[in-house]
């Protein structure tokens, strides 16, 4: 018995520890526990070297097992890391008060204890059919905790659930046509089998796995479902989900287009006389997702939707690099995966934390809350410069690799794009961090407490991960490198400052270090020049010379950014929304259609029908 | 509209059975295995009635099925009207009818169980004298509605003659000749004592031909009525 | 001449067969729907029999073992009155339940009774009757636009 | 004595015995009796395991083959024959006086019926076999004495009498050109069948078996039945009866009419049942209909993996109709208290929290979920597709993923319904005792196939060896004797 088993046995016994120990505190923290136990025994693998599991069946005729390589390797410290914080956070109080409200804390800590299991049996996965099997299991175990709020979410999980399974189904259909061509259901054959494949299959294949791991990884157009689902979940099931979940669709773009398929292969499927190929069309879809509902985040009053809106328009990122054809986009691509995962379970904490110190998620009725909650506004300060990719946290720099490559690949129009991206996540963060811990206190915010230690600790041990990371990137890279290596791409070349190319290099510690070294001479100019302060009450407010009572709203506490929004509003069209409540429209009135059709006055006369026509069909064939 | 379109396919259906027809052949079939029977049934069979032949011994397992059916059919009417509601109010019928019915009800039995036991030799058998022998026990029942034929007892015939074809097959089935093969000695060609059990498997056939139809007929006669 | 006569018992079993199909799908009336029921079964028999009719051969009865004659093919005959009795069977009992529906419903109108059926189907699974346009679609598995903006979700 | 007979005689005898035990103060006995004459069938066809080593004939009555009914047994027809009366004991109908005693009864001759025809080797006798499975279905249909029952159970007769009709004329057709019935006899004058009347014969066929086998355009009697009948009487229809059905046209199929025609309309037969079945499914807003209409969608998955060519399509197509069986009938039991309006049902997992946990992995099985069995028949079925790979076979392929879909969309509906906290005015019922443990009983088939996948495999892939044999058919019922031609 390897690492990895002892892992999955170990990812397997926790979930029924859950079910057993949730309700205790102490239990709780057990499980926690166990979180890092599986992420010591991931770094016990060496990731260079693919492990296989002992567990291998024949089913079918087809060898079916699982074997852990440098890509799922990356993916599955990500994930098993961003439970283990999410566990954390919940197991002190955060639990006690939703216990007592009537959340299933064996459901919560059991459905995330399967998620993580289901997400390992995906990432490890050794051929096409444990590839599925994880593949629902991923899905249909999100959906667990996607349900367990109960109210609005259930609706947002059940719209989960169908396009999850529209997903699903095209990744099976991709599966079979691929043993259909290829005769088998091993990820080798395929690889082997790919230049040779004729131009249809391949376009099949292709597209097909490309549209189901799409849906998973919310890319337009399949992007609706995500917000709500990610959003409703309960605090810590939020923050897991909605950082790493999605991010299982980008894996499955990993391994079978650029790994089994080949990017070379992808630049081949051409249309319109080689005008553009479906590398093209990917890079522009990935481009779109990055823009459209990073803007759409913007108009969000809920932080939870406002963060889950920029889930769906950072995977727009990940694949954007990752389908770069050079080593610095690809390489910048997934370490984003990481970068992101880290800021967006801080900031999703964050705002739980929040949440759970006063009732609301609704940025028009926080504000001020940097006095009460100091930790808190700090971590998400870490968070959102990560989000927006500012230095020194780590967002920069995956985001700096994605743009540095476009430019010096030569797709100008794709690095505006992301630059309009990075504008909107930098307007709408602020947002977040404005209408949440600055501005006006609310009156009924005024005894708000700190979150306690339990929620405050793991934040603050992220937001530690993100600056190391984001000043020492090289630690994530040299595994991004391994990583690429693994998909068959040419490894980034790196070191532990950021990244050494000839067309430019990126040293975090230099830049760092003169970021703060601007700080401390701004300090010190202040200081050193008799910069006074003096302190107030957060309630002694004067606006235009009038003392403002504290139950007196400032105009910018509520509908932040009017005077843009009142610009950009004509663009907001809605398309997607109307798109979607169209299709369903559609398949309700075939539905009713088909329900006519069987409570018709006369089945006899169908009967006739059907058989006249059968008999002349079978005639005619028989005679032609 | 309806009614045009139904006939419009109605009319595409004749045709293309009228066009199928055309091309049968009629008049000379095959008999691939009808020649065979002729040859064969006087000596596998010993009914002079290939009919006979064919639907108790060659098709035994057809006649059961079909016995089964009448029984479902009987036993799904009981279900859908229940039990028989003791007959209906109407005032008996005239004198006439009902001496009729007296008059007839002996003949009637005589007629049923002589076509019953001459199946395997004339046209007629079981099914047919099974449906005469429900005629006799249903004219009186025609002639004074107030009556009912006892269920008990039919229920007991009913069950007991389709019984008796099964056991007779599972007879035949534990001598080794396998299920409803015939048994006992032929006989000569012709004659009323012949063709082994087949007289036999027709005597249980009558009389759950006759009880089932008495039954299903009693029901919905009595039944009628209380219609509101 | 010959084919002629096949033709004429062709169209009888052609025609018994319509005019049977052609009431189960047009009539109205329950009863009738029986009636037809058992035209069209008398139109699939008469087929049936027809399938072994032979020119110039006597029935599948052996009067005189001597004589050695041509006969029909008995099995369809078989077949045939296996069929009706099947058939008997059957109409028996449709008329138990056109006697049943006539006391439940008080019509012997397939329409109306059809009408009855569903409306009873839905209240007894208490769904409002799908004859009242007051809800124009059943629940939907996807929320409507309209509903989904809640506390200042909008979806783009 | 292990003769398959005595697996359809028994149950007929029961039938038989079953109203006369009732009136003679021998109640106990009337108890008692169906069980154990379809326990002792079970057993019966227990005994015939054998027949996977080599498939034998049975010639009733002693007739060598083309004259008598020859009966056939090799797996396939074991398979189906042995979950008639093991269904048929788990669904077996209450024992509540005289109604209760007709039901029995009922449903022994349905049981016999349908055992007859997974065995039988003679197309009129299937016709026999398929018409007293009909009529015992009308009465079941019926027998819940609702008024709606009635005039559902009236339009089921009609229609599938109509069936019957164009069924006989089918046979008469055939019987025309061949002059024989047997279809051993039948599969050998195969080539003088590849004609219009021949085909037309087979459309006729289809159209007449396919009645009970809820095929496209005969099968609007489903929704209504379902919905007027007892539960237990709709898992029996739409779980077992249905796939008898199903398994008569399969024979009728391989044997006599191995034509790509013949399997063309079959597939898109079964599209359109798929499409039909699924859109009504999710426009349902009651449980019972709405299993009705997915269980149309399901069995046009079973015509469209059946008419996959060769051993593929057999295995695929068996695998489909016993998962549906199994997941469908249980789906049936479950709603038995939970029938009704969707919406009535908020919270119900509060009230029986087995009877939902049930509900939901039948539901996931139905989805195909891996790795459950849903999964591999939905794996067979799409993976025979895609490698067949004509267009219509893709356009299948593509209709039963969006089915899928759609499906997870109404059965998700019902089961978050399911976990809904509870409404205070109306509280879902209880789940009977008995309900459940006949739904356990197949949750643990399914449970116990999930985990048996290799074992079942290589069985099916005997079976499917000896079932498209159509020579070893021939040659194990002439045995050796000479074929009249």
């Amino acid at each position: 018995m390897n690492a990895f088993d002892l892992l999955m046995l170990v990812a397997t016994a926790a979930i029924p520890m859950s079910a057993l120990l949730a309700p205790i505190a102490f239990g709780r923290w057990l499980l926690v526990a166990a979180y890092a136990v599986e992420l010591g025994l991931l770094f016990m693998l060496t990731p260079g070297d693919a492990t296989r599991s002992a567990v291998a069946f024949q089913l079918l005729g087809n060898d079916v097992g699982w074997q852990l390589d440098a890509l799922g390797w990356f993916f599955a410290v990500i994930t098993v890391g961003a439970a283990g914080f999410s566990a954390a956070f919940a197991a002190g109080e955060w639990s006690a008060a939703n216990g007592r409200q009537g959340l299933s804390l064996r459901w919560l800590y059991g459905g995330l204890q399967i998620n993580v299991l289901a997400m390992l049996l995906l990432l490890s996965s050794a051929d096409f059919i444990s590839l599925f099997i994880g593949w629902e299991l991923t899905s249909w175990s999100g959906l667990i905790l996607m349900l367990l709020a109960g109210g609005q979410a259930i609706r947002a999980a059940l719209r989960y659930i169908v396009y999850a399974l529209a997903g699903g189904m095209a990744v099976f259909a991709g599966m079979l046509v691929t043993q259909a061509h290829v005769g088998s259901l091993q990820f080798a054959a395929l690889s082997a089998a790919a230049p040779n494949l004729p131009n249809t299959a391949l376009w099949s294949i292709t597209l097909l796995f490309v549209l189901g791991f799409a849906v998973k990884m919310a890319i337009l157009p399949f992007h609706l479902w995500q917000p709500p689902a990610y959003a409703y979940s309960p605090g810590p099931a939020s923050a897991f989900l909605g950082s790493i979940s999605a991010r299982m669709g980008l894996f499955g773009i990993a391994l079978v287009a650029i790994k089994l398929i080949g990017l070379g292969q992808l630049l081949t499927l051409s249309l319109w006389r080689d005008v553009v190929d479906l590398r093209d069309i990917l890079l522009w879809v990935a481009a779109l997702t990055a823009i459209l509902p990073t803007y759409v985040a913007m108009r969000q009053n809920d932080a939870r939707l406002l963060l889950s809106w920029h889930g769906v328009g950072q995977g727009g990122y990940m694949l954007l690099g990752l389908m770069i054809a050079d080593s610095l986009g690809n390489a910048g691509g997934l370490l984003h995966v990481f970068n992101y995962a880290s800021y967006q379970v801080i900031l999703l904490l964050a705002v739980f934390a929040v949440i759970h110190r006063t009732g609301t998620a609704d940025l028009n009725r926080l504000g001020g809350l940097v006095a009460r909650m100091p930790l808190t506004f700090l971590a998400m300060l870490v968070g959102i410069i990560g989000l927006a990719g500012l230095p020194p946290m780590n967002g920069f720099v995956s985001k700096w690799m994605i743009y540095r490559s476009l430019v010096s690949e030569g797709m100008p129009l794709l690095f505006v794009a992301t630059v309009i991206s990075t504008l909107g996540t930098v307007l709408s963060v602020y947002k977040l961090l404005h209408n949440t811990f600055l501005g006006q206190l609310r009156l009924e915010h005024v005894e708000v407490k700190e979150a306690p230690w339990s929620m405050t600790i793991p934040m603050l041990l992220l937001c530690v991960v993100v600056f190391v990371t984001g000043v020492a990137p090289g630690l994530v890279l040299s595994h991004v490198a391994s990583v690429q290596q693994a998909i068959g791409l040419e490894p980034v070349n790196y070191i532990l400052g950021g990244i050494e190319s000839p067309a430019g290099s990126l040293d975090m510690l230099w830049i760092s270090g003169i970021l703060f070294a601007g700080f401390g001479i701004g300090a010190l100019l202040f200081y050193g020049f008799g910069g006074r302060s003096k302190r107030v009450h957060q309630l002694d407010n004067y606006a235009g010379g009038h003392f403002l009572t504290a139950d007196v709203r400032y105009q910018y506490s509520d509908n932040f950014y009017a005077g843009l929004m009142h610009r950009i509003r004509p663009w907001y069209r809605n398309s997607f929304v109307w798109l979607e409540s169209s299709l369903v429209s559609a398949v309700g009135a075939a539905g009713m259609l088909a329900r006519g059709f069987f409570k018709q006055a006369n089945p006899a006369q169908w009967a006739l029908v059907g058989t006249t026509v059968v008999m002349t069909w079978m005639m005619w064939h028989a005679l032609g | 509209m309806r009614s045009l379109a139904t006939l419009l396919f109605l009319g595409g259906l004749i045709f293309l059975l009228t066009v199928l027809t055309g091309n049968l052949p009629f008049g000379n079939p095959p008999m691939l295995v009808g020649d065979a029977i002729q040859k064969g049934a006087a000596d596998e069979v010993g009914a002079a009635n290939f009919v006979t032949a064919v639907v108790l011994a060659y098709r035994g397992l057809d006649t059961l099925g079909e016995l089964s059916i009448l029984f479902a059919a009987a036993t799904a009417g009981g279900l859908v009207l229940g039990a028989a509601h003791g007959g209906s109010h109407q005032r008996p019928a005239g004198f006439i009818l009902r001496a009729g019915a007296d008059l007839l009800f002996p003949l009637l039995l005589v007629v049923g169980l002589y076509i019953v036991m001459h199946g395997h030799l004339t046209p007629g058998g079981g099914f047919q004298g099974g449906v005469v022998l429900a005629a006799a026990f249903f004219l009186p029942l025609l002639a004074r509605p107030g009556e009912t034929l006892s269920h008990p007892w039919l229920s007991l015939v009913e069950g007991l003659a389709g019984t008796a074809f099964i056991v007779v097959g599972l007879i035949a089935l534990f001598q080794g000749h396998g299920f409803l093969a015939p048994m006992f000695d032929k006989g000569t060609l012709g004659e009323l004592v012949s063709s082994g059990s087949l007289p036999v498997l027709y005597l249980a056939v009558g009389l759950k031909v006759g009880s089932e139809l008495a039954s299903l007929l009693s029901r919905l006669a009595s039944d009628d009525e209380v219609a509101s | 001449m010959t084919t002629s006569i096949g033709f004429i018992f062709f169209i009888g079993a052609i025609g018994l067969g319509a005019i049977g199909i052609a009431g189960i799908v047009l009539a109205n009336h329950l009863f009738r729907l029986v009636l037809a029921l058992a035209i069209a079964e008398a139109g699939a028999n008469l087929l049936l029999i027809l399938a072994g009719y032979r020119w110039d051969a006597v029935a599948p009865i052996v009067s005189d073992p001597a004589v050695v004659q041509t006969m029909v093919d008995p099995v369809p005959q078989a077949m045939v009155l296996t069929a009706i009795v099947i058939g008997v069977g059957v109409q028996a009992l449709a008329l138990t339940l056109v006697i049943r529906i006539r006391q439940r419903y008080g019509t012997l109108d397939m329409q109306e009774a059809r009408q009855r059926m569903q409306d009873d189907l839905d209240a007894a699974a208490g769904i409002t009757p799908s004859r009242s346009r007051e809800r124009p679609a059943g629940g939907r598995p996807l929320p409507a636009p309209a509903a989904a903006v809640e506390a200042g979700v909008q979806h783009d | 004595m292990t003769d398959v007979t005595l697996a359809i005689a028994l149950p007929l005898l029961g039938a038989f015995l079953l109203p006369v035990t009732a009136r003679r103060g021998l109640h106990w006995f009337g108890a008692l009796l169906g069980p154990t004459v379809l326990a002792l069938s079970a057993l019966v066809l227990f005994g015939n395991a054998s027949v996977y080593e080599a498939p034998y004939a049975i010639a009733l009555g002693g007739f060598a083959p083309p004259l008598g009914i020859s009966l056939y047994v090799d797996p396939l027809a074991l398979l189906f024959a042995l979950t008639v009366p093991l269904t048929t004991l788990l669904l077996w109908p209450g024992d509540d006086g005289d109604a209760g005693i007709r039901r029995q009864s009922l449903t022994l001759l349905l049981a016999s019926a349908l055992t007859g025809l997974a065995l039988s080797g003679d197309l009129f006798n299937l016709y026999v076999f398929y018409e007293l499975a009909a009529v015992a279905s009308y009465g079941l249909a019926a027998g819940g004495g609702s008024s709606p029952g009635f005039v559902a159970a009236f339009r089921y007769l009609l229609i599938s009498a109509l069936g019957s009709v164009f069924g006989l004329m089918g046979i008469a057709l055939i019987y025309f050109q061949t002059g024989t019935l047997n279809l051993a006899h039948l599969a050998t004058l195969s080539e003088q069948l590849a004609n219009p009347q021949g085909l037309a014969a087979f459309a006729m066929l289809v159209i007449g078996f396919g009645v009970k086998a809820e095929l496209f355009p005969v099968n609007g009697w489903v929704p209504e039945v379902y919905g007027a009948a007892s539960k237990r009487v709709a898992a029996l229809l739409a779980g077992l009866a249905s796939k008898l059905a199903v398994l008569a046209i399969v024979r009728i199929l391989l044997l006599v009419f191995p034509h790509e025609e013949a399997r063309q309309l079959l597939l898109v037969l079964g599209i359109l049942g798929v499409i039909t079945g699924e859109l009504a499914a999710y426009q349902a807003r009651d449980i019972t209909r709405m299993l009705g209409w997915s269980s149309v969608g399901q069995l046009g998955v079973v015509f469209i993996a059946f008419s996959l060519p060769g051993k593929a399509g057999l295995i695929a197509g068996v695998t489909v109709a016993m998962h549906h069986l199994v997941v469908k009938s249980a789906l049936f039991l479950l709603a038995d208290r939970w029938g009704g309006a969707i919406a009535r049902l908020k919270g119900a997992a509060s009230s029986s929290r087995p009877g939902a946990a049930m509900f939901v992995l039948f539901s996931l099985s139905l989805l195909g979920l891996p790795p459950l069995p849903g999964f591999w028949s939905k794996f067979l079925v799409l993976g025979g597709l895609a490698d067949a790979g004509s267009t219509l076979q893709l356009a299948a392929m593509a209709i039963i993923l969006a089915g899928t879909v759609l499906e997870g969309a109404y059965l998700m509906r019902v089961i978050t319904t399911l976990y809904k906290p509870v409404d205070a005015k109306a509280m879902p019922q209880r789940q009977h005792p008995g309900n459940l443990f006949a739904s356990a009983m197949f949750a643990a088939v399914l449970l116990c196939s999930a985990v048996m996948v290799n074992p079942l495999w290589q069985g099916l892939n005997a079976m499917a060896e000896s079932g498209v044999d159509t020579k070893g058919y021939i040659e194990t019922v002439f045995d050796g004797k000479e074929i009249p031609r």
